[in-house]
């Protein structure tokens, strides 16, 4: 306030304070240098490395579109009954995503138990699960399916297995992050009355994990339809195939295109609709749900 | 203890034997269930005759091609002329006048030595193979057949004869002849030509030996026939894997710059406009609805092959991702920051700037960074529909169906990459979040 | 008018890598002659090349006969074909083979009724618009799906037709060979001998079931829009590529063959009519 | 100077502010005092544009505030600073950001959107900073704050705004009472020495009786007191809190002092 | 029956419990006291084999307890109830699953997973809980009672296990003395009815004096007194807790009577 008491103290705030923003300044200046020059020359680089450029294409982008609208627009009276032919590739589909969650979710939670400290059946181990789960997770689904595609020959089963053996290694990580938090008092309690492991895990930490465990397979399958489809792309059977089909032989075609593509569509926005309801019933219910039980 | 509590335990008892029922009603109902619907997808998926026909023996060739290749030593029948090239390609040919030091070669006769003291020899009219605890194979290709002569009793079932063409496969290598060729596989281990190709003075010396060479001024010449090998193409592979990570890169970042304004226009608090609002959300479910499958297809027919239009399928895509996201992000804000900023008589930008950006970052970078993560894998995929970076490279040598050696090789890259863009976000995402930066 | 860049777009068949270094020789030439960067694509199946020329990011290409078709059908004034290459007996033609696994007991069309049947990719002449009608008109009936075979597959191209058929996959499948040379050496050339050489099938295990009529060599297109100029160096180009540098050629062309020769849109009528009948 | 005339806001049928008037002719130090949901955060509020009045009037300085708009509104709004309960800082920023903040209706917002303020500018902060006496937290980030010191902070980048009214809504009411009163001081010392007009919303009857000119008491929505300290009976007082007769003073006291007695008090009788 | 012999265990370079030995010869109730970190509960989880012992022996019943492994050490575990502070029950399951978790040890595992308890089982469960005057919370979700219940639930547990021993780590310390009255009647009533060895680690003198038989004293890590509640004089207390000589013997009681009478004695000089 007085005159003495206001000069001493700021010139060294003072300094300090603008040794601090400079510096902040110099950081995050050089931060936002970095990633404006990565997001321009990779822009750049990407341009010239493409077939067409970005601008050149960019008023082409409604051609294919407008080719596949307009045919189906023509024959639209066939539009039905393509959806119901199709429909049977889609359950495939969705039949592949299904099975994959499932085995996933039961291998994922095997190894998000053995792999997480408190709960591990082999503590010493669990850095050897944890990179189990890394591999599999960093394995993209499409190289196993190609793999099996080779040795089993094509349809569901190589994609459903790729995407299986991905879908564990994700999901055990996020499942090894709800084991975290989940209390080791009653899994201590089990073990005092002499329960084996399989008993502690599945009577002491399942009741405690399962719905953060459904909701995060609920996302998971969502995101296993999308991989199924694609995988369908490369030669794994389902509504991926005969888009590929339809859309590779092109015009002629563009019917069935058209009606594929309004069928995954709609697959995926209700699933997706579906699981975030669910998903918000699990993590916001989960209150009125305890009151109710 | 006492009498009244003695005098409900029975009906307790009943009550909880009901509860048990239902318990163990709905413990096997679950199971059943899903073992029901796997029984099910165990048909849909058509598994028995899966089983039936799936081949262990592609399975095996597979996994020793991952770790082996065969030189070939071709002899053409008509001319007599006999070749050695690695893997049978162009590229992989020993130059005029050279061979392999497992094969000798004097005038119309060459003996090629196989492992387990078995013995190949082309002569000018015939072929032996000496089969040590079988016999001798003759056979004398020409425009009559392939004439082959086996030991006597019952034909092996790894010999495979027809009058145009006989067909040996041994643990030691393999020996074809039909009458216009004949032609011998012997299987090394290692990824072959992985460093120099046959051509390069380098090829052939010992670590050792190169680094003295290089030592001596060659370091160029040698780093030059490394990379541009041209069995392996470790540039083209280098670029590849460069283009998936900037194909991911450029996708999410994108993605991000683009969904963060829109995110304000679908957030509640943000756009009290429910139409507006409305607008905007189904456009974020088109954009991702529509997956990055379907946006790589309509986008190549614009803008061609390449990695411009695989970051353009996933700047789509995850602009409603990140749509969705941040305006869910957006609406958990703290309103007291931003009437704070309000209270001050600052600009709306500024409310924005100050009110929102600070308490959001933190929250929106760790979701950008969770989704370039998972989207450098992604990349692979789509560049093997698009046509760029190491998603085609591996689905293509995979499909040709050859050259395992190689889709190991890619494998492991591809595995590598995800693995250090998995640990790089997750450092930059622990770096950026608590640190001091967060704020600007 | 100039152009800035010229870009080349190769067809699958081969490893994307393979493919880029047997072309590489072609790039650079052209860069010589035109004095403009050129770019090597390499898409990962037929419509990744056609859709580039349709969407004018592909200036060159060398199309299957079906892709042609397809490319022109969709827009006319897109591609002209301008070269093909011919045969060393100076023919242009291929043919479509089916085929089937010898221990299967199928000896020919007749044992493939209420079987599986197997299809390359929808735009391969020989993997599939070929067979499609030549087939039906000799077995008579469709090639819906348990109209004469029990199950029409595609299998996505012709490695993995071949695949699927030895796997026993598939119970039969197209793929295409020039015809010449031996049945036990998968002929001289095409996707049978690729496979043989590459260890993957031995053809004392196959028979073949079936063999389409002559199919004329798919053409090398230019874009119409590029200058006169630039298609006239091209052209030019191509075509003496062979005493030009003969094992460029080889990779280029895929194989021994006599060389590039001119030819015109009228050979592919048939083709274009064939396609047209699929729509 | 600042006349307020049958100012009301109603919440759909709900009034929150009926028809209040209040005349200041003088800078003061005015304290309003009133029960939980009388009304006193939205007539700060109003006063401050951060809501829209119903009806009726705000005059400052013969300017109508009720009216303006756009950037005349964000312009009164800098000359007419608001302290909150909560301070409404930005936590994860430093505090002299902060501080300076007080300055973006003055500064264009492109310069200040990079953080990029006039050196003056940072010195004028940490100079109010160490009037408050927290200069030397100058570079934490505000969430590294204790309570006071972040209410300190957030009357500093009111001061910063150099305003000609500071508005504080329950300025003390999330403190323990010793930073209470540190905050309480500093207010009044600014306006003794500023000279500037304070308008703060207290809770509690005896910071309002040592630290105001005036006081004024809200009642659902009604200005039901408006007087000097003095003036401001047990009566009157058990007339504005709607308390019965064991409406005890101290009872919603933060006081030290208060505290201190409150607890020899209850100890007594035991 | 139950022998400790020079029992160590060490935490790193901590010695958590240094060379304890304890003779039982038959079922007794024993109180082990002991401040926070004297080493109790740590001797009682290795009683238990939830920690493995440095070096030393237990014997029960001439069977060596500290060697075991696998399905023996679990055996021996179903033998040796144990109870703790936090009662450690599964919440969300019902209070009837909890208590037959008693069982799981001599059940198969499918079996258990499935929730195939016998009849008989359950209703020896229900039984239990009637005893400890719980039974009409059977069927809610342990998470959904009081702390005192949830401790029962917890020593029904124990006694579904029908085991040689029952170990208690600090039952009442979560507890208010209402209901740790309760839990230690409890305990006592299953060591006199059914003749059980009941150890129970207690934080308070009074409740050991109280309730036990045997009374042994730790102090970082040792064993430093073992004799009646009678021989525990006040000396011997301040040495078990190392107090000095302001220590008082209520400060440390959670006893309903001990209250009323510290709260009384602190009343009163104010
Ligand atoms: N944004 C709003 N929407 C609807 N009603 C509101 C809103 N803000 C305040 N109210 C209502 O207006 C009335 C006055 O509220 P106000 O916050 O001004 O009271 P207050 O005197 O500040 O009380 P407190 O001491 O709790 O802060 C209350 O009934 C409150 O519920
Ligand atoms: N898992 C462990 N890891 C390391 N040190 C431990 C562990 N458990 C206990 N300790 C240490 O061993 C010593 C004895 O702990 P113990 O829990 O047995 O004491 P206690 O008498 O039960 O105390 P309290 O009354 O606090 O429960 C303490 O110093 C403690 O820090
Ligand atoms: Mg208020
Ligand atoms: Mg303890």
């Amino acid at each position: 306030m007085s005159d003495s008491a206001k000069a001493q103290p700021s010139v060294n705030v003072r300094a300090e304070y603008f040794a601090q923003m400079k510096r902040k300044r110099l950081y995050s200046g050089i931060l936002l240098a970095i990633f404006v020059a990565l997001m321009a020359s990779g822009f750049m680089l990407a341009d010239s490395r493409n077939a067409g450029g970005f601008w050149e294409g960019l008023h082409r982008v409604f051609d294919f579109p407008k080719s596949v609208l307009s045919e189906a627009w023509e024959k639209r009276a066939e539009l039905p009954g393509h959806i119901v032919e199709f429909f049977p590739a889609l359950i495939e589909t969705i039949n592949i995503a299904a099975v994959s969650t499932l085995f996933g979710a039961l291998g994922g939670t095997i190894l998000s138990m053995l792999a997480t400290r408190g709960l591990a059946r082999w503590p010493r181990l669990i850095p050897v699960f944890r990179r189990i789960m890394d591999v599999m997770r960093a394995v993209p689904e499409i190289v196993i399916a190609l793999v099996l595609i080779f040795v089993l020959g094509g349809g569901p089963v190589p994609a459903m297995i790729a995407i299986a053996f991905h879908t564990v290694g994700a999901l055990g990580k996020l499942f090894s992050e709800v084991n975290e938090n989940a209390s080791l008092k009653p899994v201590e309690g089990l073990a005092s009355v002499g329960a084996n492991w399989t008993q502690r895990m599945v009577l002491g930490v399942m009741p405690q994990v399962a719905p953060n465990y459904l909701s995060y397979a609920l996302i998971r399958f969502e995101i296993n339809i999308r991989a199924s489809a694609i995988l369908g792309f490369v030669g794994a059977g389902g509504i991926g195939y005969e888009l590929k089909n339809a859309i590779s032989w092109g015009q002629g075609r563009y019917d069935s295109a058209a009606a594929i593509f309004i069928l995954l569509f709609l697959t995926i926005v209700a699933v997706d609709q579906c699981s975030s309801y669910f998903r918000d019933l699990l993590t916001h219910g989960r209150k009125k749900g305890e009151m109710l039980a | 203890m006492t009498m009244t509590a003695e005098a409900h335990a029975p009906s307790l008892k009943s009550q909880a034997e009901q509860i048990f029922r239902r318990k163990r009603l709905l413990a096997f109902a679950l199971p059943a269930l899903v073992l029901v619907y796997l029984a099910y997808a165990f048909f849909a998926f058509n598994v028995p005759a899966l089983l039936g026909s799936a081949s262990l023996e592609n399975g095996q060739k597979l996994v020793r091609d991952t770790y082996s290749y065969k030189t070939h030593v071709t002899r053409d029948n008509r001319s007599g002329e006999v070749a050695f090239s690695i893997e049978g390609e162009r590229k992989g040919r020993y130059p005029e006048g050279t061979h392999p030091d497992w094969v000798s070669v004097a005038g119309e006769t060459t003996v090629i030595t196989l492992p387990k003291g078995h013995e190949v020899r082309y002569f000018a009219d015939h072929v032996e193979y000496d089969l040590p605890g079988y016999g001798l194979i003759t056979a004398a290709p020409g425009s009559g057949g392939v004439n082959a002569t086996f030991p006597a009793g019952e034909m092996p079932e790894w010999i495979n004869a027809s009058k145009n063409r006989v067909a040996i496969t041994t643990e030691a290598g393999r020996l074809t002849i039909t009458r216009n060729r004949t032609e011998v596989f012997r299987y090394s281990t290692g990824w072959e030509l992985f460093f120099f190709t046959l051509d390069s003075p380098y090829h052939g010396l010992s670590l050792g030996q190169i680094v003295s060479r290089a030592a001596g001024g060659e370091a160029g010449a040698i780093w030059h026939d490394f990379w541009y090998n041209s069995m392996w193409r470790h540039v083209d592979v280098a670029w590849a894997l460069f283009e998936t990570v900037q194909m991911a890169f450029l996708g999410t970042f994108g993605a991000a710059i683009l969904a963060l304004p829109l995110a304000f226009l679908a957030a509640r608090n943000f756009t009290p406009l429910l139409l507006v609002r409305q607008a905007f959300r189904r456009l974020f479910d088109l954009f991702r609805g529509v997956d990055a499958l379907i946006w790589t297809i309509i986008l190549a027919r614009a803008f061609g092959p390449g990695p411009m239009t695989g970051a353009l399928a996933i700047l789509l895509t995850d602009t409603g991702s990140f749509g969705k996201l941040f305006s869910e992000s957006l609406e958990n804000v703290d309103e007291k920051q931003i009437e704070g900023i309000r209270s001050t008589g600052a600009k709306p930008v500024q409310r924005y700037r100050f009110g929102v950006i600070p308490q959001v970052t933190p929250v929106l970078l760790s979701q950008v960074l969770y989704f370039f993560e998972s989207n450098t894998r992604s990349a692979t995929v789509i560049g093997a529909i698009t046509g760029g970076g190491i998603g085609l490279m591996l689905t293509q040598a995979m499909i040709t169906q050859k050259d395992w050696e190689e889709v190991s090789y890619y494998i492991v890259l591809v595995i590598l990459m995800v693995f250090a863009m998995d640990s790089f976000s997750g450092w930059l995402r622990r770096r950026l979040i608590k640190g001091d930066e967060g704020g600007h | 008018q100039e152009i800035t860049e010229f870009r080349i777009g190769v067809l699958g068949g081969e490893n994307a890598q393979d493919r880029v270094q047997s072309n590489q020789c072609l790039v650079d030439y052209t860069e010589e002659a035109l004095g403009v960067p050129v770019k090597l694509f390499t898409p990962a199946d037929y419509d990744g090349v056609i859709q580039g020329l349709l969407g004018g990011t592909i200036d060159m290409a060398w199309l299957g006969a079906s892709g042609y078709a397809k490319t022109y059908l969709e827009d006319p004034e897109a591609v002209e074909p301008v070269l093909v290459k011919t045969n060393l007996d100076g023919s242009y033609g291929y043919y479509s083979i089916g085929f089937a696994r010898k221990d299967a007991g199928i000896a020919s069309l007749e044992d493939m009724q209420g079987k599986k049947f197997g299809f390359g990719d929808p735009n391969s002449t020989s993997g599939y618009l070929i067979p499609s009608i030549e087939i039906p008109e000799l077995t008579g009936a469709t090639m819906e799906n348990g109209d004469y075979f029990g199950e029409v597959v595609f299998t996505g191209g012709h490695e993995q037709t071949i695949v699927a058929v030895n796997n026993g996959d598939v119970d039969g499948g197209v793929t295409w060979a020039d015809g010449m040379g031996n049945w036990e050496d998968g002929f001289n050339s095409g996707a049978l001998r690729k496979a043989v050489d590459a260890g993957l099938v031995d053809m004392n295990d196959l028979v073949e079931i079936w063999r389409s009529k002559p199919i004329p060599e798919g053409p090398v297109v230019l874009r119409k829009v590029l200058p006169e100029d630039v298609k006239a160096t091209m052209i030019e180009l191509m075509a003496g590529l062979k005493e030009k540098d003969e094992d460029c050629f080889y990779g280029v062309a895929a194989g021994e063959a006599l060389g590039f020769k001119p030819i015109a849109h009228d050979a592919y009528l048939s083709i274009i009519a064939a396609r047209k009948s699929k729509m | 100077m600042l006349r307020i005339a049958q100012l009301t806001k109603k919440f759909g049928r709900n009034t929150a502010v009926d028809a209040a008037s209040i005349q200041v002719e003088k800078p003061a130090m005015i304290g309003i005092i009133g029960r939980s949901g009388a009304g006193k955060s939205t007539l700060l509020r109003m006063l401050n544009r951060l809501e829209d009045a119903t009806s009726g009037s705000i005059t400052f300085e013969d300017r109508e505030i009720t009216g303006l708009g756009g950037a005349e509104k964000r312009a009164w709004q800098a000359d007419c600073a608001m302290i909150f309960q909560q301070f409404n800082l930005v936590p994860r920023m430093d505090v002299v950001s902060n501080v300076l903040h007080g300055t973006l209706n003055r500064r264009s917002t492109v310069s200040t959107l990079f953080n990029l303020y006039p050196n003056e500018d940072i010195h004028r902060a940490i100079d109010i900073l160490d009037r408050l006496g927290i200069a030397e937290h100058a570079p934490k980030r505000a969430e590294a704050l204790s309570g006071g010191q972040q209410q300190r902070v957030a009357i500093a980048r009111a001061l910063m705004q150099d305003p000609k009214i500071i508005l504080a809504d329950e300025p003390i009411a999330s403190l323990d009472p010793m930073n209470a009163q540190v905050v309480m001081e500093a207010l009044r010392r600014i306006h003794e020495e500023d000279g500037r007009m304070v308008i703060a919303n207290l809770h509690t009857l005896d910071t309002a009786r040592r630290y105001c000119d005036r006081v004024i008491g809200m009642r659902a929505g009604r200005i039901v007191f408006d007087g000097t300290p003095e003036q401001l009976t047990t009566d009157m007082a058990r007339e504005i809190y709607g308390a019965d007769a064991s409406f005890s003073e101290e009872a919603t006291s933060t006081e030290i002092g208060a505290l201190d007695r409150s607890a020899k008090a209850a100890a007594v009788p035991a």
